[in-house]
């Protein structure tokens, strides 16, 4: 029956492993912080300079300047820190964060993405932290539905919107399967449950292994 | 006796000219110095190039700066904001030029300035349409895109705490873009909240080394409002 | 749960193979992590490159790592010291490569492993024998010189106070070479004089964030013995 | 009847302003520091991370976690603050010291500054932070004997050790003169008391102006 966002973001929180450092997308990839199991402890990064990152203040208990890449306010974790832009770009592209998790438009079979841009001619650009954010994590996760609301499939021979980065997707989290992706092409990881495997395949955009 | 204070605002932007490139931190409102920025209104230099995260938001700030026609260029990593309706309109009629650099190549080119490095290579928009024009270079088989520094004429930061030598401390995630910013500019100019006794910071929790600040001025403490999200 | 603490040295640098690259902190014997130098020691680990400011002095540390002649390379800026004799010898026995970088080189080459690029241009050595060999390229006119980053399979660093995630502050003008070294080693041992409780360390006052740290060990507070100054 | 050691550097603390960030290097430029009027407040940087450099300590006092470039005991001034080494000499390279004064063997009438090898074949290279110093400060400043032991003008047309940078020296003070170096060769500023023109350009190894 395809999993719900919410299943959907619990699944991805699976694949994060106790002790990880992690760096949540703007939109349904920071909805995966709220389905770590308690067990687990994981250290959340901000790109504006913070890791140790908590949950969402009370009501009222809010800091605007203390806020995530969404702007949205945050609280902190014991054992937090804070650092300046460049240092916090700099843990990116070092690779010295485990796994970030981004929404996308678009995901090749070889692991590019497309995500901050749709090449539309009005569109106003803006890229944010995203390409710094994909191509630096030691894995790339992207988390999105498996069509468009028109029906097209989201995972394709090659991205036909702007890239974000070229072959730094391992894994794709849609409500209806896992994928992993890359220079081998698409493969399956696991179907969401009721799903068949040709149902799958007939909403992708590429030939998928399994 | 070194003495980096200022009375007001005012002084402290009076000397910006016409055609100066001005960096103003901030990510979102955390760190945004509004009211530097709306005393660089008021003193009304002209023809700006901005370099800040975004590009404005609301009616107030950078924004109104912006729809005032003031800034020529704006280098920035996320213009698009719900509410950054002055950029949007000024960007359509094309009046004011925009150049989209990643946050961390943004972060990383003004770092740079303020160091004396000349240009450097990251991996960050290899392939993708910002690398467009920009030197591509192989290390150890993998390909490299070259970053110049992004240098200023001012500086304009937010912090909390300041003395007469120019240490500055920030608030939580308010920090962001400040130290790198006060590294790059000729003339940094800091806000704070409290000027505390030189001596009163302690030299192992400076942030930014008065050496990198040429003027602060105190204003009142005020809770930064919330933004809207990005779209 | 995280938990970096680890109980002896000895486990620290337990898996530090022959041949690997390990940076050493330390700027004269402040920040030096002699402790950990002798846990390397004993360990026995041979061919190794070592990256420290200095090159030992003494009969301790780093410098009977060289007398024992465990040590292929060594990157630094400044080996001759008044009492550096077993550097000394084994540099004019020929068995020791010296790869010597101006000290704002080597920190900033350092830190470009760290962060992610690939290679950067700088002033310094341009029309000096230390640029043989390397790229110069003009930008506006001006002669770089280019810089490659310099990458570490350990850094083993001193600090002052620590917690189970590898959040560090340092002590005084100890701190030079750990934070930088810090990022850039696959894995980051440091020791320190306490650790404390999670959330204990002030955000705004780490100095290098756990990301950057996979090791720590208490060691007790020895206050640093004094150096001969440098000839 | 020149300058002594002492007397010259108080001849060179004279022309650092009141305000200004300094870094002495090791050795005789120490001591300008001894020579700054009480009513001048400057800023002592030292490479290894530390702006507000203080004296000495009292004896007993020590602490060899707080040193200097030479590896000696300082303290702190009011108003000091800690760094990292790559941020120390991020503000040399870019410009934001005011003055730096070197030791050197060898000034060239260009400003080419020679301090760190004599080109001696059996020696022990060693380079720490000059090369970054001498290049860095808005203004380089080089404290030295104007001749050798041997008799040799210090001062040369072109410097026959390595070099430690290109056109980086300000201005040379010596035992017997203050002069201008640079594109346009050297040219006097001020002779020590006693030290006629003629006795000072006759050990000099290039014409000076006047």
């Amino acid at each position: 029956m395809a999993w719900t966002k919410d299943q959907l973001a619990a699944r991805v929180a699976q694949d994060i492993p106790t002790g990880s450092v992690v760096n949540l997308g703007i939109g349904m990839p920071t909805s995966v912080a709220n389905h770590i199991p308690a067990t687990h402890e994981i250290i959340l990064h901000s790109e504006n300079g913070i890791l140790g990152m908590g949950p969402a203040p009370a009501p009222g208990e809010e800091d605007f300047d203390l806020i995530n890449a969404g702007k949205q306010p945050v609280t902190l974790n014991a054992g937090a820190s804070y650092f300046h832009s460049a240092d916090s770009f700099g843990m990116m592209r070092a690779g010295h964060l485990d796994v970030c998790v981004l929404g996308a438009f678009q995901v090749s079979e070889k692991g590019d993405l497309a995500n901050w841009h749709t090449g539309a001619k009005d569109a106003i650009p803006a890229v944010g932290g995203a390409m710094d954010l994909a191509i630096g994590a030691k894995k790339t996760f992207v988390m999105m539905d498996h069509v468009t609301k028109s029906g097209a499939s989201k995972i394709v021979p090659h991205c036909s919107y702007p890239l974000t980065g070229v072959g730094c997707v391992a894994r794709v989290y849609t409500d209806l399967a896992v994928l992993e992706v890359g220079p081998n092409g698409a493969k399956l990881v696991e179907l969401a449950p009721g799903v068949s495997f040709e149902e799958m395949q007939g909403k992708t955009g590429v030939v998928v292994g399994r | 006796m070194i003495n980096k204070i200022l009375p007001t605002l005012r002084d402290a932007v009076a000397d910006i000219k016409d055609g100066a490139t001005v960096m103003i931190g901030g990510f979102g409102g955390a760190g945004m110095p509004n009211e530097l920025v709306d005393a660089l209104r008021e003193h009304g230099a002209k023809n700006l190039t901005i370099v800040n995260n975004n590009a404005g938001n609301g009616d107030f700030g950078l924004a109104l700066l912006i729809k005032e026609k003031r800034v020529r260029k704006i280098i920035c990593s996320f213009p698009r904001q719900a509410d950054s309706h002055h950029f949007d309109a000024a960007y359509r009629s094309g009046e004011l030029e925009l150049e989209l650099v990643p946050q961390g190549n943004l972060s990383e080119r003004i770092r740079a300035a303020g160091v004396g490095v000349a240009g450097f290579y990251v991996r960050t928009t290899f392939g993708t349409p910002l690398a467009e024009g920009k030197e591509i270079r192989e290390f150890n088989g993998v390909p490299f895109v070259l970053q110049e520094p992004i240098h200023a004429d001012f500086a304009l930061i937010k912090a909390d705490k300041g003395d007469r030598w120019g240490n500055l401390v920030y608030r939580k995630a308010a920090r962001n873009f400040g130290p790198v910013m006060a590294m790059a500019a000729k003339c940094t100019v800091a806000t704070v909240h409290e000027i505390v006794e030189l001596g009163a910071l302690d030299p192992e929790a400076v942030i930014t080394p008065g050496i990198f600040v040429k003027r602060i001025v105190q204003i009142p403490y005020v809770p930064t409002p919330g933004m809207k999200s990005k779209v």
